[in-house]
């Protein structure tokens, strides 16, 4: 199978902390690749480090074969490599419909002369913006703010935006941090029906749903890889354990 | 009455829409009111002089009555802000709306200069007081005129009498303000100095608002002159002052302010720093004369005994001129009033005058005050007494108009 | 030369001196706070105003410097509670904006309470007049202000660093959520900031006033320097606010002995260069 | 959409109007000024970003046009010129502010507004230093005063049009993704910086156009169109008229403009009104006029929508 991100020895050094030292992953294309550890692993460092907004002390990232260390977040949607925020993050006081068509556009459009054309020039745009919004469940508030939306549609919409990217890889910071338990259950099955299409990186505390949806999992604790493999052999590490359970 | 289209079908309008906002002025002012604008600055950085101004102005048309040539005058003021932006709007607006056909006002050649363009766009009479050479030189034209004095008639007088008074003085440094009117009097000064015998040996030009001389008085003194000779004014010579005293330098030598408001000056200075001033200035209220006495005393009856300073003896004195004019020429049409005005030559309460028609510079006394040391001041107010009185006009082929133009 | 350049540096000295205490004013309520104190120039034209009136009254000029700045402080205080506060969670521009309207009101007070016509206020015979070193003469008053605003920055030095508020103080202007997460009440850290902005703001002006004398418009005049000072420090940096004062008052001395003409312009050419080549500010943190 | 028609039909039926509400000079400088707010709420209200150094670009492109007027160039030479002048100004200042946020953002403008001036100043043989540019001639074909005004409410058109196609058009959608969030736009693929320099750029090229006709109305550039304090001013009238709507700052424009007229001529301090009104506006209407104009045509509506309603029960108990 193809490797479609790799990360070689990423370091980031705080002064003389180091948060996250040395860590090396590869992940497949069209695969689940989860990233867990508990609360100050590392694991929020490491993820900003991938996409671009904190550059790394030392190692490199490759997307694609290309060396993407330290680019700029905002070059990385135009490459295939979309983000979904840990904290809900989206455009307030923008419709649902601006929201996702921004972020569809941001990757669609060809020339700058694009960007003085009027908003209603873009029937591509406004007709892919609608199929991602009913794709996440939002299509009876499509022209609301979102800032009206209740937290777990806000939290779907957050995805539509990322989705608007049409990335081949997407980036997931905790997608189900603060969610209700049965928003929890339908955003789990909206990341299994997106792998079907996209290959996902994601970042999670929550065992159970890590378990349920990846095809490999790599642990991470104090700054540091420390097991990796498939959710089976995950479940069975002692190491894992430790980490999870508090080690003496 | 010759009206643009526009001015026409807003008197029809308004009348029909806004009859209360503006029929009621405008039509009144049209038919037999004389409006005199003055355009004062009554906030921003010279709001001490506008309500001074204003002051004088309206001594003016006390004395006759609010009328002239049996029509009643309607005085309006708007505030300048010491800004040319806001100015020339208000100018316009005021000509628009109120049907000013004479503008008075004081200060900054920054004002002056925008104002002399609405004037001359919309033939208006513009009489003007204050520092800028301009309105009577380079820029002159023909409804704008100049009450104070030359630059070079002052400098001539400011430098003749500190001569006289300090005959063993030789060298002098110069404080100009650094603009195109500091540097016109510099370049008079300049010239002058060594007709007198005095020789300028250094000279620093400091940015217009400055309040910290330090720097320069230490320069200065390095040079070990007889005297500094300053040419800012208001706040800025001010501050110069009172620190060239603080470092030292007056009492034990003199210092010349060579175009200062006097009165307004001095008074913001404490009488142990305002100590070996020699004071140039257009006014002072002790000038010995009937008129000038007959005018004190209306002014100090009338604001609580302070006598008027330059600025309202400016607005008095502009006020008068524009009237005098009226009254020449028996009629409230800019033109013939300018013309009425044009080679006039007459006295009044600074003494005997003369208005070039060539350039319209009201050629007039200027004044040399000798300051007074705290034990000899009469009352709070006897700062100063005038030493000597000097009117030489500017020389012909140094005057920068050209050509007045007409009408 | 050499006296001209020992006065032009104790002269660049005064002017800095004066500069770095209106400039660690705003940087504190910059810093701190977060908001651009636009009413900074006026409440140095009160600390001056103030010192006038209460030296009139009371014929004392060391009690008008003393009670003068706390006068100021007060008013700090009422602006903040009243106004300020209301509008940290607002944007930049409303900030602005009040605090703008609020010098703007306070100058027109000014006006309206002590006339338009600036004042002198005179430093005490002890402090007047001129006092000869042997190579320079130099006023006694200036040679006083520079020891005394010298002492006075010790003095803030020593609060910001030794005791327990002035922690909190460079704890906030380090990161303003840690303040809150400390569970410090971030109201009376702010009123306080703002208090003693407003005291630097009032003890510079009063101190000035014997210098460059009062007048209404002395607050605008000063408050394009205090934000020079504060780019060319580093926005939140206090050392940076004094260095960067003092560098500014002393190169406005340099300019007057080559170049006088330029002594304001000397100011944004710092300013333009420090833009330039080190957009943080000299001493900026971020 | 509906409310934009109705301003709009508004807009036109003042500049129909406004010539007989105020004087002609006071109404073609708030067309010239309302330019300036509008562009400026582009980058103040869409953007989100405060820039306290505006009139720099004004100042800048005034004396532009200004000086190439005087030097005998046309009319439609001049203003174009200006107009790209203050835009390639714009750029070079702009790299170096957008570099910054929030306050830094703020005193860097603030501070190059008054390293301008100072050039200005200093720069006497060309600006005409204190004392500003003047003499400047405005062409035969405008020179009465409705010619003028026609000439001012066209180039106004145009710029609110060309303005109100970029707040519509995608770029419009960007600038608010940065105001709202920046960290997110920059995350959806959106160089923040670029744009954000786009749209000082738009706002500061539009500010010059308005310059460079600002000279025509008084025949002089004064240097205080250039000064820090016309930059407040700006400021002001944006955020009086509010930053909530496209055409609110025009409100603002003419507010603040026919407050201060009218306040000056009653009372010498009056500043003071002024400062009190700016006060009650941040602390009680921070939407600005527009928006309390709006709130007002709102409550009218609900005032009618409930009479009416009211009768509708009357009616009903009556049948």
């Amino acid at each position: 199978m193809n490797k479609i991100l790799k990360i070689q020895n990423l370091t980031k050094n705080f002064g003389n902390v180091s948060a996250v030292s040395n860590i090396s992953i590869e992940v497949e294309e069209g695969t689940i690749h989860s990233i867990i550890g508990p609360n100050g692993a590392g694991k929020s460092t490491f993820f900003n480090m991938i996409s671009g907004v904190i550059p790394p002390s030392d190692g490199y990232v490759y997307y694609k074969d290309k060396d993407i260390t330290g680019f700029e977040s905002y070059k990385l949607p135009h490459m295939g490599i979309a983000k979904c925020f840990q904290i809900t993050n989206v455009f307030p006081k923008l419709t649902v419909k601006e929201n996702v068509w921004a972020s569809i556009f941001s990757c669609s459009h060809k020339s700058k002369i694009d960007l003085f054309k009027s908003m209603n020039d873009f029937e591509a745009i406004d007709k892919e913006t609608k199929k991602i919004v009913s794709d996440v469940g939002l299509s009876h508030k499509i022209d609301d703010k979102a800032e009206e939306l209740s937290h777990g549609q806000q939290r779907m919409l957050e995805m539509a935006i990322t989705l608007g990217a049409k990335p081949d890889l997407l980036l997931l910071d905790e997608p189900t941090q603060g969610l209700a338990p049965e928003a929890t259950v339908e955003m789990t099955e909206l990341i299994r029906q997106l792998s079907k299409k996209y290959t996902i990186l994601l970042i999670e505390h929550k065992m159970h749903i890590v378990m349920e949806i990846s095809k490999i999992i790599t642990v991470l604790n104090f700054g540091e890889k420390i097991e990796e493999g498939s959710p089976n052999k995950i479940k069975n590490s002692k190491k894992v354990q430790d980490a999870y359970l508090g080690r003496k | 009455m010759k009206v643009s289209f526009l001015y026409g079908l807003r008197l029809k309008m308004t009348t029909i829409f806004f009859s209360i906002l503006f029929s009621i002025s405008s039509s009144l002012s049209l038919s037999d009111t004389v409006n005199i604008l003055g355009l004062f600055p009554f906030s921003g950085p010279y709001a001490d002089s506008g309500k001074l101004t204003d002051q004088g102005a309206r001594i003016a048309l006390e004395e006759v009555n609010y009328t002239i040539n049996g029509k009643k005058i309607k005085y309006v003021t708007r505030d300048s802000e010491t800004k040319a932006g806001p100015a020339a709007r208000r100018a316009q607006e005021a000509i628009d709306t109120e049907g000013v056909k004479f503008i008075i006002g004081p200060w900054s050649s920054g004002v002056a200069l925008a104002v002399t363009e609405v004037a001359k766009k919309n033939k208006v009479m513009y009489y003007f007081s204050g520092g800028t050479e301009d309105i009577s030189g380079k820029k002159c034209h023909k409804y704008a005129f100049m009450w104070a004095a030359n630059a070079w008639t002052a400098m001539d007088a400011d430098l003749k009498i500190f001569k006289k008074a300090n005959p063993n003085a030789k060298k002098i440094y110069l404080f100009v303000v650094d603009y195109a009117f500091g540097w016109t009097l510099q370049k008079y000064v300049e010239s002058l100095a060594p007709k007198y015998g005095l020789e300028v040996v250094g000279v620093d030009r400091h940015p217009l608002g400055h309040r910290e001389y330090s720097t320069f008085i230490t320069k200065a003194m390095s040079k070990n002159p007889d005297a500094v000779y300053m040419i800012n004014f208001g706040l800025d010579a001010i501050s110069a002052v009172r620190q060239l005293n603080n470092f030292g330098f007056t009492p034990k030598k003199p210092v010349i302010m060579s175009w200062s408001s006097g009165f307004e000056e001095l008074i913001q200075l404490d009488p142990a720093a305002r100590e070996n001033l020699i004071v140039g200035s257009n006014y002072y209220y002790t000038i010995d004369n009937p008129d000038n006495k007959k005018f004190v005393e209306a002014y100090k009856k009338k604001f609580k005994g302070v006598p008027p300073g330059y600025a309202g003896a400016a607005g008095y004195g502009l006020m008068k001129m524009t009237l005098l004019g009226m009254q020449k020429s028996g009629s409230t049409e800019p033109q013939k009033v300018i013309t009425a005005l044009e080679e006039h030559k007459g006295k009044n309460f600074v003494g005997d005058f003369e208005i070039r028609g060539r350039n319209h510079q009201t050629v007039r006394p200027f004044f040399v005050l000798q300051t007074k040391k705290k034990n000899d001041m009469k009352n709070e107010y006897d700062m100063a007494e005038v030493v000597d009185v000097s009117s030489t006009e500017q020389p012909k082929n140094i005057n920068m108009c050209e050509d007045i133009g007409s009408f | 030369m050499t006296f001209l350049i020992i006065s032009q540096i104790l002269n660049g000295l005064g002017l800095g001196m004066l500069y770095a205490l209106v400039g660690v004013g705003l940087t504190l309520i910059l810093g701190v706070l977060n908001i651009p104190n636009f009413a900074h120039g006026v409440l140095y034209a009160l600390g001056a105003y103030f010192a006038y009136t209460i030296a009139k009254i009371t014929g004392s000029f060391y009690f008008a410097m003393f009670l003068s700045p706390l006068l100021v402080v007060l008013v700090g205080f009422i602006l903040e509670s009243q106004g300020v506060r209301r509008l940290y969670h607002a944007h930049h521009d409303y900030q602005l904006l009040f605090l703008f309207a609020c010098a703007l009101i306070i100058q027109e007070i000014i006006i309206i309470f002590w006339g338009p016509i600036g004042f002198s206020l005179l430093a005490p015979p002890s402090l007047s007049g001129a006092i000869d070193l042997g190579f320079l003469i130099y006023p006694k008053y200036r040679l006083v202000l520079i020891c005394f605003a010298f002492f006075m920055i010790i003095c803030l030095y020593l609060f910001l660093t030794k005791t327990n508020l002035g922690a909190i103080l460079r704890a906030g202007i380090e990161n303003r959520d840690m303040v809150k997460v400390l569970g410090i009440n971030v109201n009376m850290v702010f009123l306080y900031t703002f208090g003693l902005g407003a005291y630097l703001a009032g003890l510079a002006g009063a101190l000035s006033a014997p210098i460059m004398g009062l007048t209404p418009s002395m607050g605008l005049d000063i408050l394009p320097i205090c934000f020079v000072v504060v780019v060319v420090a580093g926005l939140g940096s206090i050392p940076g606010a004094i260095i960067a004062g003092i560098l500014i008052g002393l190169s406005q001395g340099a300019a007057t002995i080559w170049f006088p003409e330029a002594t304001n312009v000397v100011i944004y050419v710092m300013m333009g260069l420090t833009i330039i080549f080190r957009p943080q500010g000299l001493f900026g943190v971020r | 959409m509906i409310q934009n028609k109705y301003s709009f039909i508004a807009l036109i039926i003042f500049l129909f109007v406004g010539p007989f509400l105020f004087p002609n000079a006071t109404i073609t400088e708030m067309l010239i000024f309302g330019i300036v707010a509008i562009s400026t709420n582009i980058m103040l209200g869409y953007t989100g970003m405060l820039s306290f150094g505006q009139a720099l670009f004004f100042g800048t492109s005034a004396y532009i046009s200004g000086l190439m007027l005087l030097g005998g160039f046309p009319l439609f030479l001049a203003i174009p010129v200006a107009t790209l002048g203050s835009f390639i100004i714009s750029l070079f200042v702009g790299y170096f502010c957008v570099k910054r946020e929030g306050l830094y953002f703020i005193c860097l403008t603030f501070a190059f507004n008054q390293m301008f001036y100072f050039i200005a100043y200093v720069w006497t043989e060309v600006t005409g230093g204190e004392d500003g540019l003047v003499g400047v001639e405005r062409p035969t074909y405008i020179d009465s005063q409705l010619t003028f005004y026609i000439f001012t409410a066209i180039m106004f058109l145009l710029a609110v049009l060309a303005l109100y196609k970029i707040v519509t058009s995608p770029l419009g959608l960007i600038f608010k993704l940065i105001r709202e969030n920046a960290s997110r736009a920059e995350a959806i693929g959106y160089n923040v910086r670029y744009y954000k320099l786009i749209s000082f750029s738009i706002a500061s090229t539009f500010t010059g156009l308005a310059g460079s006709l600002y000279v025509l109305i008084h025949s002089m550039v004064p240097i205080d169109q250039i000064h820090w304090l016309k930059s407040g001013d700006i400021i002001f009238m944006t955020l009086f008229g509010g930053v909530g709507s496209f055409l609110g700052p025009l409100i603002g424009v003419v507010g603040y403009i026919w407050l201060s007229d009218t306040f000056s001529i009653i009372w010498a301090r009056w500043p003071l009104i002024m400062g009190v009104i700016f006060a009650i506006v941040v602390l009680y209407f921070r939407g600005g006029m527009s928006e309390l104009l709006e709130n007002l045509f709102k409550k009218y509506k609900a005032i009618s929508r409930k009479t009416e309603h009211e009768q509708d029960i009357k009616n009903t108990k009556l049948n």
